[in-house]
């Protein structure tokens, strides 16, 4: 990749000259060097196509392996997947999918009857206050267990991380190993944080359970509890990804120029305001990806809450996507319709990033 | 070759036009210095030769080439730019010899060519600095250094010596007319020192607001500014204008009448409102002004403050018309000042009533409603009786 | 990377359980020398590709390897709750078509029923799949501790206790003994409650899903009974267990249980008890092996089938009431997608047959479906299940098999999640039965007009 | 090109001098103590150089934190630190303490192991050949890493750095991506990597990518490139114009300018997308799943091995707790590793404007 | 009160002792100017006093106060970057801004400072360009202004105008006088431009690498240097220096010979090496000189090269003993070289003969071996005998 288009114009002409100095190189007449100049553009074809493009032209240009891979893999599938969601579920024979069936999937989703364990979305309207009920309650719908789970997650995470960061950032003995210990939660691999979180929170095992039963917060059976199970999960998953807030926010900050604290130092800034002023606008585009990237998968857990409490207890979205999917009955029409549906709901969370930061400076949307 | 040439250029961002239909061209070896107000569009037109800007519109060659669309790479310049921009990630040695190890030079070259070119800004001993570890000036240096190591067929220097001492700056200006003159390379410079565009350039090229005013030898942009604004720009302190009108025998003015024969101004007539420039040195104190050969009628007037230089005085004088003249206001404009040099032996003091008189081989004049220029020294234009000058004195 | 096979070598999946005991070096049994013994083909070579032993992940990989009409593996180990959907999916070989007829009699005659049931074409009856091992529950307790406080433990093994009287004997057993826990079983929201555990509660209790034992397989216009009586008070039972005497529990029965139950499987409810910290468990075969030796309890270690609450004549539905065990088990698949199906069906025939089962019994202890054979095992080789060989005839015997139609696993999750609830008391067990009932049913019908 | 940022980055040396008091966190006396870090922290660990001054450590601390609210905020400063510490570090002494724990006497563990098994760190490697499933990990991951990298980095500069029409919608369409559940994808692709395709035969035996590292870091690129794109195209875009322009007229081409000075100076942001990349690929499972049949020698990841200590009823806690320990040791060497790269303020002295 | 007060400062790094050990003091409301060569260490003096660097010894004071240890932003002062560090994602009414709203002014207030700054930079209608829309003389007049809107009791200002042009900066330069007389503030201020440091300052402190050479008047630092360093450093172009032995009965060079009575010098004796400093406008030609009131006896020389400045032209002199001087070597130092400045109108050419004389007044000695002044004008140093000059003519 690196390997230079060199300018033959002057490698080309410098071993004759090689023994001058620059200054009374003056045998290198401008005819050489136009000369040796043509001689490279033709000689180096591509790279100089490449080079005279328009911007627009590179940047297509630049963009197209990125958008190769991804077709083949993410939208070539996603479209399948999509037509696959008009379909009709079919249990029996070997063709997977029945008649078309257009949004009847959707509309089964969103009304609470799709032939799910736990229901995506099923409230009820009614006649007094507040207008709408609860078909089954809160935690046990996916929709709002999900958002929920988002919001809370990617905030403390959010706090937390910049906090880590802010942390790691600092010049202390020792800081090296302090970094790869706050770093590394994110590098365990989900199953195992789950499984650390529910041998503690198993009473035979660990003492989570009873810790917090005597302060008053859980019950009994934490992880069959929709409530309990829900703040354990939210722990969990603080615990691991705060670390992936930490490095994408300390990465932030590092690349501030230094020199912007000297001046804002001396013209009288408190710490909090040099961190209001300076800081955090000029780390938001890393912090706003990396908010972005977390909601969006905290918008997706599922392996976390599969190794803790279980999908039944804490359904989420893509809960529903993989029960669908895996459970064994085979309904990968609904599977489908609930997977463009949970994006569907992603994409309208990440619609109010967008709206909230386009003004932003450095957003980029 | 090496000849630049520019065609009509024009960059227009959203709200500015940076430059504006600049045509010029620049002989190969020829070494033509921009000056002209900040913003005034100097980087720009650089980064157009460069090729780091697109031009809206027009043309730029390098030699008989249209490079308008070729990329940096490939128009053979090296560039010292206004804001250093060295490489923080590199140590001084890797930021010089960055051009040179790309086009793939051995190491023994590369080393010899970047000690050389470490001599030559004085950085003998730093290489293995990293730039955050280094003064402003020598920063500035490094950035040199990294654009002579190359042999480009063009240099670009914005406003290279900046952050330099007057010391050093002597130096460097040698060393670059040096490299200029072994290597015969076309150099385009910025600099706000003059100085330095006079002594160095073969041509001074003059912007304003985007438009190129004037591009001529040094000397010529001081005694023949083509407009009041080249007139006004070049030159330390500016040059003097005073308001006037033409009248029948001269050219009448608040304080003081210059004879003249406002005929031989071609385009202008009686009445027409004309500016006259002098310079500071061009004005005399009458006491010592015998070796004029021709001189003004006598002026009264009264020193107000004197600027001791060391090796000159400025005296701000108001014409005697004027008592009340306010500091506030830029001496070079208001009507009724006028700031002149004198030796420090002088003997003159703040407060004190003298005359002066201007030396009318050195009076300009300008349209004033054009600021062309009209005429550059009155001893082509007599006065209609010489000697019987007057002065107003209300 | 290439990946040319031998000839003769047929893929099957299993887990490291079963791999293990595949090949030996030397002159060391394992099931290939017994496979060959049995008449295998001495060119054909069973290649064992470990799955993980979890049997939900291996539903998926059995899934998308069918899915995508991969082969290898040419012959799927597939958990006896899960066969039937993939049979129905036609991503079976129908054996009955193939096997020879002395093999499918010998089969169909001693296997038992039970797990045949679930290897089964549930329309047509053709065997799709051969049963490799069975499994079946047990409920565990001890003696010793039992005895002490003064219960005569002696006839349970083959006639078990009613829930009342075993509940008062383990009450008493574990505030004797001084433990920290009476009974244990598995009440997680999970495939296991309501394959199993609640299952045999509930049949104990002569409660049924489906409305009695013929309905197992036949998914549409079965009748739906979940909300019967029966099947809530079993549940009330169990509240009675967890929480004592509190809302919708049944008199009589005391607190025996932790309620940390309904967040357990298999192995958090078995730890207490081999730690000697628990008067009796619910739990499988593997369970007797680990808690029978005499390092563990030895002889004290007393096993049967689920105590009942409602004999089998009481019961309403046909085939349920009486003391039950719960089926498990795996069944070998031959994929329609392999090109090696002669193979692999001789590799099945091979399997079926007596001495194989038992050297794998002897092996790896997994009961061999013919269960007559358990008898023949001795302690010294198949360890402590052979003792309890009286107590398997007789799980066999009342061995309920999981209704594994297409439509279970989605019919499971909505019952797990059910009986989960109304055990925590989230729901009354009556209204979370009802609400089951009602989502049962729609189930049921999306069957009916799907397939039309 | 020689590593300035590794003789920069004052931790070098700070381990060296552990002598004095806790009062001197910043001072490593043969540096510029002062505020030009080149990696600079913000703020909070400058005002302490007077450090000293010979008085007990304590005392010292008490004088000077009335005249020096800095003290105060150093103080702040190091409770948060080991607070962060204790927290992420308790879950891993905890599953020390599983792992230690010998199986089947998992109970009541809350500071001590329950009994004290170090064997299962040896038994891991018996079971199963675990490290067969971490050569696989990370073999995948490094590849799946460099081939994000370098895409990203293209995508990330045409996004970052350049005006083209379309620019926003085609972000927004990188982005969706991430909207879908990775089940999404799943029957697509499960039918994919499934096909034989004859211009593979020669290569895979078979025709399909199915058992192939192709097949595992085909789709996990794919699927990780977004957030490596938006991580970098963050990271470009602030790289200033001057850096690049430098470098043009230097001679380099556009792509050059990327490798030889952008990429360079978003070192922090490069290192991060790496490292996340990095460890989301080494434990990957979905896809992974997907694209092997969970045999060692067939290429599959690390997760694989964990789970294959699960039994059908019982699960090995203590060698899945020894395994995922020894598991993520690759990625903290990682992790050291790269943090030189993600701590190093680069862009200081580079332009005056 | 805003004394500043330099204690025995000294800053070291790892190979670099930028500043050794300086003390100064600075009057409250004093206007000192910082000049010495690139990478002299007055940045870091700077930055000392700012609180931005820590100096490894010594202590600062700000009014009464010992502020070594104190946060920058206790230290009431404002200051210029050389590097000018503005912000990136705040346009330039935030920049400017930005002191005062850390410090909560009212908006009203704000607008008011900013809108004032703005004007005294000339940026109005800027206001809300962001940095990297503006030319590099813009970004520059930006900083000030974010400097000058706050009332600080110290300015520190590194290199504030050396973007500038000419113009422009002698409109700051006298804002910058208002500002510093109205507010009454202390200044520090780092400039490399010599009419700068001469006309804007009280004292100017000459630094040399790292350690300070004088601090005194501009023309103090002018007229009687304190060492060779300073009259080198001081006057653009630079002092002409001539090495010399004393004799008998005078000052002995390779060329000529100045008489004075070396018994004056009290510290040095016959024999010592001593070097004759006189700056180019103090050497004459001889049929000019009639004007002197001491001269030395006249030297034979032949002008080399001529530069015309346009207010008034270098002549490099070749003194008569030196046929094959090389253009290469600095001719300040070069012995047998003399630079003098005449008016543009002297008739005079390159390559001919011509006698020039010294103005004794303006001679400096020095002791070659320490480079400390050992006097300033020779005329208190009478020659043993006026009117005998001998040119050595070898
Ligand atoms: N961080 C650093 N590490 C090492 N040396 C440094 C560092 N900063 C400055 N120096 C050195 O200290 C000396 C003084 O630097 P300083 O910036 O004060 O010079 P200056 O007088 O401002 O020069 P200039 O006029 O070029 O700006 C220089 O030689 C410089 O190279
Ligand atoms: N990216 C930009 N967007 C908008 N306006 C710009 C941009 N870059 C430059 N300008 C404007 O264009 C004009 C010319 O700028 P340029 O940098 O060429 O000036 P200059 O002559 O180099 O000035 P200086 O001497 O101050 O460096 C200025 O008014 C500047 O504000
Ligand atoms: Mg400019
Ligand atoms: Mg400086």
């Amino acid at each position: 990749m690196t390997t230079e288009p060199t300018d033959g114009a002057q490698s080309g002409a410098e071993p004759e000259t090689g023994a001058e100095t620059i200054t009374d190189g003056g045998t290198l007449t401008g005819g050489d060097m136009e000369r040796s100049r043509e001689r490279d553009r033709t000689g180096n074809a591509v790279i100089n196509w490449m080079e005279n493009l328009s911007e627009a032209a590179y940047a297509y240009l630049l963009l197209l392996p990125a958008f190769a891979l991804l077709a083949l893999i993410a939208f070539y599938p996603l479209l399948r997947t999509f037509v696959m969601s008009l379909r009709a579920d079919q249990t029996r024979g070997i063709d997977p999918l029945g008649a078309f069936v257009g949004v009847e999937n959707y509309v089964d989703i969103l009304t609470g009857n799709a032939r799910l364990a736990r229901q995506f979305l099923d409230v009820g309207l009614t006649s007094s206050f507040p207008f709408v009920e609860l078909g089954t309650q809160f935690f046990q719908q996916a929709l709002f267990v999900t958002l929920a789970f988002a919001v809370i997650s990617v905030v403390l995470e959010t706090v937390i991380g910049f906090g880590q960061a802010y942390v790691l950032d600092q010049d202390f003995r020792g800081r090296r190993w302090v970094r790869v210990a706050i770093i590394l939660p994110w590098a365990v691999p989900i199953v195992i944080q789950g499984m650390i979180f529910f041998l503690l929170f198993q009473p035979t095992v660990g003492f989570g359970s009873d810790l917090m039963q005597s302060l008053g917060i859980f019950s009994a059976t934490p992880l069959a509890n929709s409530r309990d199970a829900f703040i354990i999960i939210l722990v969990a998953d603080i615990w691991k990804s705060s670390a992936f807030m930490a490095l994408l926010i300390l990465a932030g900050l590092q690349s501030i120029d230094r020199s912007l604290y000297d001046v804002a130092r001396v013209a009288g800034a408190s710490p909090w305001q040099r961190f209001k002023m300076i800081t955090l606008p000029l780390v938001m585009p890393a912090l706003l990806v990396a908010m972005l990237f977390r909601t969006m998968d905290a918008m997706r857990v599922f392996g976390l809450i599969e190794s803790t409490a279980g999908c039944t207890t804490v359904p989420s979205l893509t809960c529903l996507v993989v029960e669908a999917m895996f459970g064994g009955t085979r309904i990968f029409a609904t599977a489908a319709a609930v997977a463009f549906a949970t994006a569907l709901v992603i994409g309208l969370i990440i619609s109010i990033y967008v709206l909230l930061f386009r003004d932003t400076e450095g957003g980029m949307y | 070759m090496a000849r630049v040439r520019l065609e009509n250029v024009t960059k227009r961002y959203d709200d500015v036009t940076a430059v504006d239909d600049v045509s010029m061209e620049i002989e190969d070896g020829e070494f033509v210095t921009f000056v002209g107000p900040s913003g005034c569009g100097k980087s720009t037109t650089m980064e157009a030769v460069a090729g780091l800007t697109q031009p809206t519109e027009g043309r730029v060659y390098i030699g008989d080439d249209d490079v308008t669309n070729l990329a940096p790479k490939d128009r053979g310049v090296a560039m010292v730019f206004q804001n250093i921009a060295l490489f923080p990630h590199m140590d001084v040695y890797e930021n010089i010899s960055f051009g040179l190890r790309l086009r793939k030079y051995d190491d023994e070259e590369v080393r010899r060519r970047v000690e050389q070119a470490a001599d030559i800004v004085q950085l003998e001993g730093m290489l293995d600095r990293m730039p955050d570890e280094m003064s402003g000036g020598q920063r500035q240096r490094v950035a040199i250094a990294r654009a002579i190591v190359r042999n480009p067929d063009v240099f670009l220097m914005d406003e290279p010596l900046a952050n330099l001492d007057a010391k050093l700056r002597v130096h460097m200006r040698t060393e670059l007319q040096r490299l200029h003159r072994e290597l015969g390379t076309t150099i385009i410079y910025v600099t706000h020192d003059q100085a330095e565009a006079m002594t160095m350039s073969n041509r001074i090229a003059v912007l304003n607001d985007g438009r190129l005013q004037q591009i001529a030898p040094p000397l010529t942009c001081y005694n023949q500014p083509a407009n009041l604004f080249v007139a006004g720009f070049i030159g330390s302190p500016s040059m003097n204008f005073i308001e006037g009108e033409l009248v029948e025998d001269g050219l009448e003015t608040r304080n003081f009448t210059v004879e003249l024969d406002p005929t031989r101004l071609q385009s202008l007539s009686v009445g027409d409102a004309v500016t006259l420039g002098v310079r500071p040195e061009d004005v005399h104190l009458t006491r010592y002004a015998d070796s004029l050969a021709s001189a003004t009628s006598p002026i009264d007037a009264r020193t107000d403050v004197l600027e001791p230089m060391g090796d000159e005085v400025f005296i701000y004088l108001l014409l005697s018309e004027g008592a009340a003249g306010s500091m506030e206001e830029d001496p070079a404009t208001s009507p009724n000042q006028l700031l002149m040099s004198v030796t420090p032996d002088t003997e003159i003091e703040a407060e004190q009533d003298v005359e002066v008189v201007l030396d009318r081989s050195k009076i300009h004049l300008f349209d004033s409603a054009t600021g062309d220029a009209l005429v550059h020294g009155l001893t082509d234009l007599p006065s209609g009786e010489p000697g019987t000058t007057r002065s107003e004195a209300d | 990377l290439a990946r040319g096979r031998k000839p003769g070598t047929v893929v099957m999946t299993a887990a490291s359980d079963i791999a293990g005991i595949m090949h030996s070096g030397g002159d060391k049994s394992s099931i290939q020398k017994a496979l060959w013994e049995a008449g295998l083909d001495e060119d054909i070579r069973v290649e064992i590709q470990t799955v993980v032993s979890d049997s939900a992940t291996r539903m998926q990989t059995a899934q998308s390897a069918l899915e995508a009409g991969r082969s290898p593996p040419d012959i799927h180990m597939m958990d006896s709750g899960w066969t039937v959907p993939f049979i129905l999916r036609e991503q079976t070989v129908n054996l009955s078509d193939q096997f020879p007829n002395d093999v499918l009699e010998y089969v169909n005659n001693n296997y038992l029923g039970a797990i045949l049931e679930t290897a089964r074409h549930p329309e047509t009856g053709d065997l799709h799949a051969l049963p490799l091992f069975p499994d079946l529950g047990f409920t565990l307790y001890r003696k010793d501790l039992i005895a002490d406080a003064g219960y005569d433990t002696g006839g349970w093994g083959t006639d078990p206790p009613s829930w009342e009287e075993f509940s008062t004997a383990v009450r008493d057993a574990r505030d004797q003994a001084n433990l920290g826990y009476g009974y244990t079983t598995q009440a997680n929201a999970y495939e296991g409650l309501s394959c199993c555990t609640f299952n045999e509660v509930m049949t104990s209790w002569g409660g049924a899903y489906y409305g009695g034992a013929n309905n197992l397989f036949t998914a549409g216009e079965r009748p739906i009974t979940v909300d019967g009586e029966r099947a809530i008070d079993a549940i009330r039972m169990m509240r009675s267990f967890i929480e004592g005497e509190s809302e919708n529990t049944l008199d009589g029965y005391p607190q025996i249980s932790p309620s940390a139950i309904v967040q357990w499987t298999e192995q958090e409810s078995l730890s207490p008890f081999s730690a000697g910290n628990a008067v009796s468990n619910r739990n499988w075969s593997y369970a007797i092996a680990e808690t029978g030796t005499e390092e563990a309890f030895g002889e004290d270690l007393g096993v049967m089938t689920t105590p009942s609450a409602v004999s089998e004549q009481e019961a309403e539905y046909q085939g349920v009431g009486g003391t039950a065990s719960a089926l498990g088990g795996w069944n070998l698949a031959v994929s329609p997608f392999s090109e090696r199906t002669e193979e692999a069906l001789q590799v099945l025939e091979a399997f079926a047959n007596e001495e194989v089962m038992l050297t794998i019994f002897e092996l790896g202890g997994f009961l061999p479906p013919n269960l007559d054979l358990v008898a023949e095992a001795s302690t010294d080789e198949v360890g402590p299940v052979a003792r309890y060989g009286d107590v398997v005839q007789s799980a066999s015997e009342n061995a309920i098999p999981r209704p594994a139609t297409d439509l279970w696993p989605e019919q499971s999750a909505l019952i797990y999640q059910a009986v989960n609830s109304a055990y925590r008391g989230e729901q009354s067990p009556t209204s979370a039965m009802n609400d089951l009932a009602t989502e049962l049913k729609q189930s049921e019908a999306e069957v009916q007009t799907n397939d039309n | 090109m020689p590593d300035r940022n590794d003789s920069t980055d004052p931790t070098n040396d700070t381990e060296s001098n552990d002598t004095d008091g806790i009062g001197d966190g910043g001072g490593d006396p043969p540096r510029d103590p002062t505020l030009h870090r080149p990696d600079g922290g913000t703020t909070v660990l400058e005002d302490d150089r007077d450090a000293e001054l010979d008085r007990g450590p304590l005392q010292q601390w008490a004088a000077n934190s009335i005249s020096h609210p800095e003290r105060v905020y150093r103080a702040m400063f190091y409770v948060a630190a080991i607070f962060f510490l204790f927290t992420t570090l308790f879950p891993f002494y905890w599953l020390l303490m599983v792992a230690l724990t010998p199986e089947g006497q998992l109970q009541d563990i809350v500071f001590t192991p329950n009994g004290f098994n170090p064997g299962a760190f040896v038994e891991v490697f018996q079971v199963i050949p675990f490290h067969v499933y971490m050569f696989n990990s990370f073999v995948i991951a490094l590849g799946s890493t460099i081939v994000v990298l370098v895409i990203a980095s293209l995508a990330g500069y045409a996004f970052g750095r350049l005006q083209f029409p379309g620019r926003t919608p085609l972000m927004l369409l990188v982005l969706v991506i991430s909207f879908f559940p990775p089940a999404a994808f799943f029957i697509p692709l499960n039918d994919l990597f499934n096909t034989s395709f004859a211009f593979l035969r020669p290569i895979t035996g078979d025709g399909t990518l199915y058992n192939t590292p192709f097949a595992l870091v085909t789709p996990l690129s794919a699927i990780f490139m977004p957030l490596a794109i938006f991580i970098l195209t963050t990271f470009y875009g602030q790289i200033p114009d001057g850096l690049e322009d430098a470098a043009r007229v230097e001679g380099t081409t556009r792509l050059g300018a990327l490798f030889r000075v952008i990429i360079p100076l978003s070192a922090p942001g490069v290192a991060t997308a790496g490292v996340l990349t990095f460890i989301a690929v080494y434990n990957e499972f979905f896809f992974s799943f997907l694209m092997t049949d969970g045999q060692p020698e067939n290429w599959a990841p690390i997760l694989d091995g964990i789970l294959a200590y699960q039994g059908q009823y019982q699960v090995l806690y203590n060698l899945m707790a020894a395994a995922s320990i020894l598991g993520v040791i690759p990625v903290a060497i990682l992790v050291v590793i790269a943090q030189e790269k993600i701590v190093s303020g680069l862009t200081a002295g580079a332009l005056k404007e």
